[in-house]
């Protein structure tokens, strides 16, 4: 892997000077915030205006603290942290931030990089010391032994603050449109890089795993609530609702890719079969089927036939595997895709009236609360999409409950021995075939769920929703992410889903940007953004130093759990 | 006059576990040495490693004044340096005049095909077969396309892996005389084999490994003559 | 502390010469916000696709949406009250046109949409802004079922009040299409070929049930893949058949190529199509042996009615970056079609939001002499307007042949 | 080693055949790579199965296993005809570990050896999701096997370890112990100590006694001479496909073919006693 | 039987364009095990480089002279894009678990497809038409026009172009493996990559040479199917593609006779189903779903191909 790192001479001398670096390209980036970015008032919100801070050069504000903070615990560094790497990330995150304003948001949209004030070079040489500050910081091992050993209570209140920090960041994050946004996730990207990377995310991770019930919990309550900090307004209600379902199918897909170890690029055809089979029975007047049982049941079915197909795609993994077991997915995903196009009675049954889909499909209804209404809770509105997203959350609950149930079980085990040596793991016993074929039932039925769901929430059903592109979406979700985790999973589809929906000025650029992602993650971190331990080993298998705290990290978990 | 072939303290690692754990050993102009051992002594990692399909770990290989460690596989045959590998790796679609010819891939010159027809000299049943497509053969006629195609770089040293492996006693007897015959002939032999007493009785100087280390060296005669060579193979106390 | 020292005095530096360089304004600030003063706003969302395959088509309506509204602010159409324009991207994909109606629903601002391009996309988008009571305008949507509802040929029921089109639907340029071929062509044997697709399929079915009612004969019914390039295996299942002329149901990316492939295997007979391939675009794909291909299209031609004169002229001063394509006209009458009924719904309105109704009522009021012939709507919301032209491929144009009422 | 010889000398092999292999030939195309062999093991027996390289005994030992469907012959565990799938091999009770290591080394020591107890278990998916009782039950119980396993092997305080991070012999080990976890009557092991040291040669020769001790039979196919004739009550010897002698370890050491086999005969024609 | 032999003209035309792409994966798969999902992109963009040269020469032009120069352009766009897309996003990844060189693929298929549509039409100095939707491609004399027909048989003058081009490339391949010393390197690299290396020959170089060869290919048949279709479009590699891919799977993927056998079976295949399968499930609509049924087929039952008689273990 190359990286841009100095000499260790380089370190070695000069790395006294890194806190001092750190503190004052920190308190740089701090004091442009305060100063006028562009003579143009009509960008970012205004961000001509000296000493009174806005949106961006808030943002701008926090990575500068953030710097100075680090530069302090540089100079007196815990054994099991490394500020030092906190603080290339940041540099790196802050020079993006303000290459990209300066270039794009100010250059670009107001026609002339001449409306560039002060504000946005001082960062910049700002950003540059930070990283330099990083850059002679010399490498250092971790020692996660010393973690902080904190009282379970106390441990509880880490997960709660990390949770309301994150349903107040992701509430902000909605609230904004096209470069604040992007200034935000900068800002985010940056600073949660740095604070994690300095390796207090190994340990929330560790603090995470101690308090596992907690945690999920908060992580909830967090989901829940977000509704409520909408103010009745189904905008982003709606892009969430569509997040969930994305992500409760990508995860559907990582069962069979992160746990089996197999690639499915046609995976987007359970999720269709789950939407035509509720489209089918639905009430819709396009509904091709005349039985018209209640959803509970059509949801079952949906999920039923799912798995069935999943069945079907999965059984050539008996005498095909690899490349070759992708390409066979992908041709069921096209013959799914072109038999929901033709079958409308001219070729074939009508049963998917073609292309033109089945329109038309009526709200949701349970025992005569009708999702098509807003609803008054608590004083607090919540519209049709918010009826959805809540019903959405019990799926991807459901979801996520299945999926780490059956990680960690006899299965999951199974699937771990399949990934490493599947002809070790058949010599040992594993059934090999009847795992695999489980993950893509399993796999299936969920996205056959989600599916049936997603008919009502977008109210029709047609063949191009589910073309290969979105397979690939699907896929690129789960490797973004990071493979064989939930987290990862849900951040990855949250971060394909969302982006296009806030940067509509670069949305041509999208898939061309989403292409060169792929290109870049499978070189650089092909395990994904949060990576499973595991999957990580595998993906880096001559690096001794991750193995070695992977091992560390490992201990102390088993430690707190046997106490 | 320094060795022709000089390997220092080399160590080799498959991710954690060394296949060879530092060994020195050198090979004169001339000679024909050999490695013995059972398996997974090291002896066909060591081989590898000097003919650049893996990359050691520590030490160093010298070959002629020249450092190997860092050249890629593919230019150390031009050196003068060939490698018969164990298991004959012949490429079984190809026939055997194609294999013949592989082995002088790296060379440009005019003399490739008298070098062919010394090949054929060599192993006259390679001739009558030459349009065949090498997968067909037995092992034993494997084995003279092997050696004779490493032949085909005009090395200046030839690494033999296990050239007697799986052979019937006849063909065996007929590839190792082939041995003193290209010592004759002058070239330089670096030999592995199982078969330590044929092996021996040509070495002028042989090493004994064991899981990754020297443990015996000598003439080919005094190991020949020594007890610990039958007890590392037939574990007589 | 040295450090502290450092840092006070760099950046106490870096401020004072940042002071002394006076980085003043260097571009007006004043910027061209409209001086909209005291007037109150109410906007007209677009939901189009504004990327992707189609995005061509989609700024063609963004833009004559565009045009429609600053020309109706300059001349104050509604006295008291700014239009504003709020264009959204649907990728042509009804989820993502879903999410845009949603937002659009939300802001309370908006009180029309014209918009979708697809008919797949306009049943995601018809439910939600009908729960907003937000009238919609389609430029180009013509499956039948979205304004008579799926028993549209047997019982037809209008699904939503707020939907409303100004393309006329399948149902009128397929048969005014068979019309032309067996009457004034004097074709008795063709063979049809559509894509499937709402459009295509649809155009068909009418043209076919016309013709065949004319006493005219389908010798071959074919469909085609859309993502296909190559047409031989089809083209040669219909050649052995002999007909007169194909009438083709769909969009020009394919008709034309199907045109070309036609001919060049050696079936030289005329292409006929609906206004899909009615584009300057049909030229360039279908090469030197399109002369003779016919399309119908609604309206008189353009250049016969003032009104789209006008049309052309202020697109192209509107300095524009794309061409208006084929369905900006439609989109530039839609758009008047709001502002028409807004000129009713928003006179005593206090907000915008309070006015959606109003303008849904207002709309089946509405007539006026748009680019595309009269616009005016019928009880379900479809056009009133059924002139129809016939255009022919001449000399590498589009020519007009045939202007008429469809009867 | 003498301690080693009097563990083996005091032993009494059971009367039960568990393996017994009959007329086994498998060919490749033209190349035949084992040509006739048969074989019987009985409970609480240790053989050994010897002869030099690409003599076929790794091909043998795959139609054991089930990797490989003989061409002719028969491979029987306790008289029934093994299927010729390794799954349906190890539930019928033959385990067997790897000449060169394949442990699942991103997984801890005491994973590994749960992946052995696969078989042994039954929770599917809806128990694993439900989480019930039972699924309770046996997962502790797996997990308890598995220390067990562990600690019979020496390796209980090493069991949250990743099994890539385990010294070369612990590997060893830990393979064995992962194979035991199957609960097999036959434990076939490819070359247990290539690689190792003499001390941990000799620990794991303690193990495979310990091993067959608790009443399992035992096949072991190794180059290490020493080892197998200390650790075997008999040996077969393969040569280019075919058996070429069985008997006890002292037959087999001194007679004339193995030597030349071994050592390799000579090849000059004034010295050929060796060659036929 | 005029439909029959119709159709088999047809289905030969299209065979001999799905061989002409399915030879580069199967040469690149013979030598790196890796399927070069983006392959069908170096396709699209050969169609492209092709249409540049003309624009940037002979606009304007129909002569039959200028269609040689307009494949070497081809040829160069294709060979380039083959050759850097290993150096830059394959080679680094050779020793990765197998999932990421797909990954990767599909990356960079995506980022292709996005380059030329976004950026064709914007190529500063040179007035390129847009590429976001389907341009159209130079029709020039002799290989296009009007159709030759024998009986009630049609030949297009394109179709004879591409089978011609197959014929001749065909050939030329052959030539080269069978009888060059750089085509005896790829068939020992191909066989055993680290023995091949012993002989002294630079995989590496031997790699790009591969991709070399299967983007050249692909750039003919992206000529090919510009004259034949009269038109081009930055998608034109997906479907394409994975016909190919299908094609050179049917044949026996790694084995370049198979990817010719595969190809024109393939497309025989696809034109009689169009024609002779009765019912519903017949016709154009359908056609596609069938060569992905054969595809699966294939894959499950004989996953050496109709050519080949190895089995691969691919696991």
């Amino acid at each position: 892997m190359s990286k841009l790192t100095l000499s260790d001479d380089v370190r070695a001398t000069h790395g006294s000077k890194a806190p001092m670096l750190a503190m004052v390209g920190g308190a740089l980036v701090l004091l442009s915030g305060l100063l006028s970015w562009s003579a143009d008032s009509t960008v970012l919100d205004d961000v001509s205006v000296r000493f009174y801070p806005i949106g961006a050069q808030i943002y701008i504000m926090v990575m500068g603290v953030t710097a100075i903070v680090l530069g302090v615990l540089l100079r007196k560094r815990p054994a099991w942290m490394s500020p030092g790497r906190g603080l290339r990330i940041l540099g790196w995150a802050t020079i993006a931030f303000v290459l990209l304003l300066a270039l794009f948001a100010i250059g670009y949209e107001t026609g002339a990089l001449a409306n560039l004030n002060e504000g946005l070079p001082v960062a910049l040489v700002g950003g540059v010391l930070v990283l330099l500050a990083g850059m002679v910081t010399p490498e250092v091992t971790l020692d996660v032994r010393r973690w902080p050993k904190l009282s379970s209570s106390l441990e509880i209140v880490v997960i709660v603050v990390m949770m309301a920090f994150l349903l107040f960041a992701v509430a902000h994050a909605l609230s904004l449109e096209s470069w604040t946004f992007i200034a935000f996730l900068l800002m985010l990207v940056g600073v949660a890089g740095a604070v994690l990377g300095t390796g207090i995310g190994g340990y929330l991770g560790f603090v995470g795993a101690n308090n596992r019930r907690p945690l999920l919990l908060a992580a909830f309550l967090v989901a829940f609530l977000f509704p409520f900090t909408q103010d009745g307004s189904d905008a982003n209600m709606s892009i969430a609702t569509q997040i969930i379902i994305f992500a409760a199918t990508a995860l559907g897909l990582n069962i069979v890719v992160g746990l089996a170890g197999l690639l499915d690029l046609g995976y987007i055809a359970f999720l269709g079969t789950g939407a035509y089979v509720g489209a089918m029975m639905s009430q819709s007047a396009f509904a091709t089927i005349g039985w018209k049982p209640p959803f509970l049941v059509v949801m079952l079915i949906g999920s039923l036939v799912a798995a069935t197909f999943g069945l079907i795609i999965g059984s050539p993994t008996l005498r095909v595997s690899g490349d070759y077991l992708a390409i066979v997915t992908l041709g069921f995903g096209e013959i799914f895709r072109l038999a929901m196009f033709n079958l409308d009675g001219n070729n074939g049954p009508k049963l998917t009236n073609g292309p033109n889909g089945i329109p038309g499909i009526p709200d949701l209804n349970f025992f005569g609360f009708d999702f098509g209404e807003s609803h008054s809770i608590a004083g607090f509105e919540l519209g049709r999409f918010a009826n959805y997203y809540l019903l959405l959350l019990l799926l991807i609950a459901f979801v996520i409950l299945v999926f780490s149930r059956l990680n960690d079980s006899r299965l999951g085990r199974g699937w771990v021995a399949i990934r490493e040596d599947e002809r070790a793991a058949e010599a040992m016993g594993v059934n090999v075939f009847g795992l695999k074929l489980l993950a893509f039932a399993v796999g299936a039925a969920l996205a056959g769920i989600a599916g049936t769901i997603k008919a009502h929430v977008d109210t029709s059903v047609s063949p191009d929703q589910y073309i290969f592109l979105e397979s690939a979406f699907l896929l690129a979700a789960v490797v973004l992410g990071g493979m064989g985790t939930v987290v990862g999973v849900l951040v990855g589809a949250s971060i394909l889903k969302l982006l296009p929906e806030k940067l509509r000025e670069v949305n041509d650029y999208r898939l061309l940007a989403f292409g060169l992602l792929l290109v870049i993650m499978m070189r650089f971190r092909p395990e994904g953004l949060v990576a499973s331990k595991r999957r990580q080993l595998e993906f880096h298998e001559d690096d001794e130093e991750l193995v070695a705290l992977t091992q560390q990290e490992h201990l102390l978990e088993a430690q707190a759990e046997a106490k | 006059m320094s060795a022709m072939l000089e390997v220092k303290d080399l160590e080799v690692a498959y991710g954690k576990i060394k296949a060879v754990k530092g060994i020195t050993f050198d090979v004169q102009e001339g000679e024909v040495v050999t490695l013995i051992g059972t398996n997974g002594a090291g002896k066909t990692t060591t081989l590898r490693t000097i003919s650049g399909l893996l990359r050691p770990t520590k030490g160093s290989i010298t070959f002629m004044g020249k450092d190997l460690t860092s050249v890629p596989a593919h230019e150390i045959v031009s050196l003068g340096l060939a490698h018969s590998p164990e298991g004959r790796r012949i490429f079984p679609k190809l026939t055997v005049e194609e294999n013949l010819l592989l082995g002088a891939f790296s060379r440009k010159d005019r003399e490739i095909d008298s070098d062919l027809q010394a090949a054929y000299e060599l192993f006259p049943i390679l001739e009558e077969r030459s349009k065949q497509p090498a997968g067909t053969f037995s092992g034993g006629e494997q084995q003279m396309l092997a050696m004779g195609r490493a032949m085909m770089s005009r090395p200046k040293l030839l690494m033999l892996d296990e050239p007697s492996m799986g052979l019937s006693p006849l063909m065996m007897k007929r590839i190792m005389s082939t041995v003193t015959t290209l010592q004759e002939q002058g070239t330089t032999i670096l030999l592995v084999e199982q078969n330590a007493q044929a092996a021996l009785k040509r070495a002028t100087k042989g090493y004994v490994l064991e899981v990754g280390n020297i443990v015996l060296a000598g003439t080919g005669q005094e190991l020949l003559a020594s007890d610990d060579v039958r007890k590392a193979y037939l574990g007589e106390d | 502390m040295p450090q502290r020292s450092v840092v006070m005095i760099g950046s106490s530096l870096v401020v004072a010469s940042l002071a002394l360089t006076g980085c003043g304004s260097r571009s007006s600030d004043s910027g061209t916000s409209s001086d909209s003063g005291s007037n109150k706003v109410a906007k007209i969302g677009v939901i189009a696709p504004l990327s992707g395959d189609l995005a061509a088509l989609g700024k063609g309506i963004q833009n004559s949406v565009d045009l429609a509204i600053k020309q109706a602010n300059e001349s104050k159409a509604i006295p008291g009250w700014t239009l504003e324009i709020s264009a959204q991207d649907d990728e042509a994909k009804p989820d993502v046109g879903k999410n845009a109606a949603t937002k659009l629903a939300s802001d309370k601002d908006v009180v029309g949409v014209v918009g979708t391009l697809n008919s797949s996309v306009a049943q995601s988008v018809q439910p939600v802004l009908a729960a907003a009571d937000i009238t919609q305008v389609s430029p180009a949507n013509t499956n039948p079922s979205l304004t008579q509802g799926a028993d549209f040929a047997t019982a037809p029921k209008r699904t939503y009040a707020t939907y409303f089109r100004t393309c006329t639907t399948d149902s009128i340029q397929g048969p005014f299409a068979a019309q032309y071929l067996f009457n004034t062509a004097g074709i008795k044997e063709v063979a049809t070929v559509h894509d499937k697709k709402t459009y295509g399929q649809g155009l068909v079915e009418a043209f076919t049930k016309e013709f065949e009612k004319l006493g005219g004969k389908v010798v071959a019914a074919e469909t085609i893949n859309p993502d296909d390039d190559k047409y031989d295996a089809v083209i040669s299942k219909i050649k052995p058949a002999n007909p007169a002329a194909v009438y083709y149901g769909g969009e020009y990316p394919q008709g034309a190529p199907f045109s070309q492939q036609m001919k060049a295997a050696g079936l030289n007979v005329p292409l006929m199509g609906g206004d899909g391939l009615y584009s300057g675009k049909y030229m360039e794909l279908a090469g030197a042996t399109a002369d003779g291909d016919l399309a119908t299209s609604v309206g008189a031609p353009t250049d016969t009615l003032a009104s789209a004169k006008e049309f052309v002229d202020a697109y192209g001063k509107g300095g524009y970056a794309d061409p208006y394509e084929a369905y900006g006209a439609y989109a530039y009458d839609a758009a008047n079609a709001i502002i028409e009924a807004l000129k009713t719904s928003l006179k005593d309105a206090k907000s915008a939001e309070e006015a959606r109704k109003a303008t849904v009522e207002a709309m089946s009021k509405v007539k006026f002499s748009g680019v595309t012939g009269d616009v005016a709507f019928d009880e379900y919301g479809d056009t009133t307007s059924r002139v129809l032209t016939v255009y022919g491929v001449k000399g590498g144009k589009w020519e007009a042949i045939k202007t008429d009422a469809f009867k | 080693m003498s301690t080693l010889e009097a563990t083996n000398v005091g032993h009494q092999v059971g009367h039960k055949v568990v393996l017994e292999a009959s007329n086994v030939t498998m060919r490749f195309g033209g190349l035949t790579a084992v040509n006739d062999v048969s074989m019987q093991v009985h409970d609480g027996e240790i053989v050994g199965l010897i002869g030099p390289n690409g003599a076929g005994k790794t091909t043998f030992f795959n139609c054991l296993t089930g990797m490989y469907i003989p061409t002719e012959g028969t491979v029987k565990l306790s008289g029934e005809v093994l299927p010729p799938k390794p799954l349906k091999v190890v539930r019928a009770g033959m385990a067997r570990t790897f000449q060169n290591i394949r442990l699942f080394g991103n997984m801890t020591a005491l994973e590994n050896v749960m992946v052995g107890r696969y078989c042994r278990t039954s929770s599917m998916a809806l128990t694993s999701v439900l989480r019930g009782p039972k699924f309770k039950r046996e997962e502790a119980a797996t997990r308890e096997r598995a220390q067990e396993l562990l600690d019979y092997v020496g390796l209980g305080k090493s069991a949250e370890l990743l099994a890539r991070n385990m010294p070369y012999g612990d590997q060893r080990r830990l393979e064995i112990a992962r194979a035991l976890a199957t609960d097999p009557q036959l434990l076939l092991l490819d070359e247990p100590t290539a690689g190792m040291n003499p001390k941990e040669t000799e620990e794991c020769m303690h193990l495979i006694f310990k091993i067959r001790d608790s009443g399992l039979a035992v096949v072991v196919i190794e180059h290490d001479m020493r080892f197998i004739f200390q650790l075997c009550d008999r040996v077969l010897c393969l040569v280019r496909g075919a058996l070429l002698i069985e008997g006890t370890p002292g037959e087999v050491q001194s007679d004339p073919r193995v030597i030349e086999a071994y050592i390799g005969g000579s090849d000059d024609d004034d010295d050929e006693e060796g060659t036929k | 039987m005029d439909a029959f032999a119709q159709q088999l003209v047809n289905g030969l035309t299209l065979g001999s364009l799905y061989a002409l792409i399915a030879v580069g994966y199967t040469v690149v798969y013979g030598i790196v095990q890796l399927i070069n999902f983006a392959h069908g992109e170096v396709f699209m963009i050969g169609a492209f480089g092709a249409l540049s040269t003309w624009l940037v020469l002979f606009k304007g032009q129909t002569g039959l002279w200028v269609l040689p120069i307009m494949i070497i352009g081809a040829i160069i766009a294709s060979v380039v894009t083959a050759v850097l897309m290993e150096r830059i996003a394959y080679r680094p990844l050779r020793n990765a678990p197998r999932l990421a060189p797909l990954i990767t693929a599909i990356g960079i298929s995506v980022f292709l497809q996005e380059f030329v549509r976004l950026f064709y039409g914007r190529v500063p100095f040179l007035d390129f038409p847009d590429a976001k939707q389907k341009v159209p491609f130079p029709q020039i004399d002799v290989v296009t026009g009007k159709a030759f027909e024998i009986g009630n048989v049609t030949i297009q003058r394109s179709a004879v172009f591409t089978v011609g081009a197959l014929i001749m490339c065909a050939a030329a391949l052959w030539y080269f493996v069978n009888r060059t010393k750089m085509g005896r390197g790829m068939q020992a690299v191909s066989q055993d990559p680290d023995t091949a290396r012993l002989m002294g020959i630079n995989v590496d170089r031997v790699i790009v040479v591969a991709f070399a060869i299967g983007a050249a290919l692909a750039a003919i048949a992206g000529v090919a199917q510009g004259l034949q279709v009269t038109n081009i479009n930055f998608k034109m590699g997906f479907l394409a593609g994975l016909k190919a891919f299908t094609a050179a799977v049917l044949g026996g993927i790694g084995n370049v006779w198979g990817a010719v056998v595969g190809g024109v079976t393939l497309g025989i295949v696809e034109a009689m189903a169009v024609q002779f399968i009765p019912g519903t499930f017949g016709g154009s609509p359908w056609k596609d779903v069938w060569a992905f049924a054969l595809l699966i087929i294939v894959l499950v039952f004989r996953p050496q191909g109709l050519l080949g008689a190895k089995v691969v273990d691919r696991a």
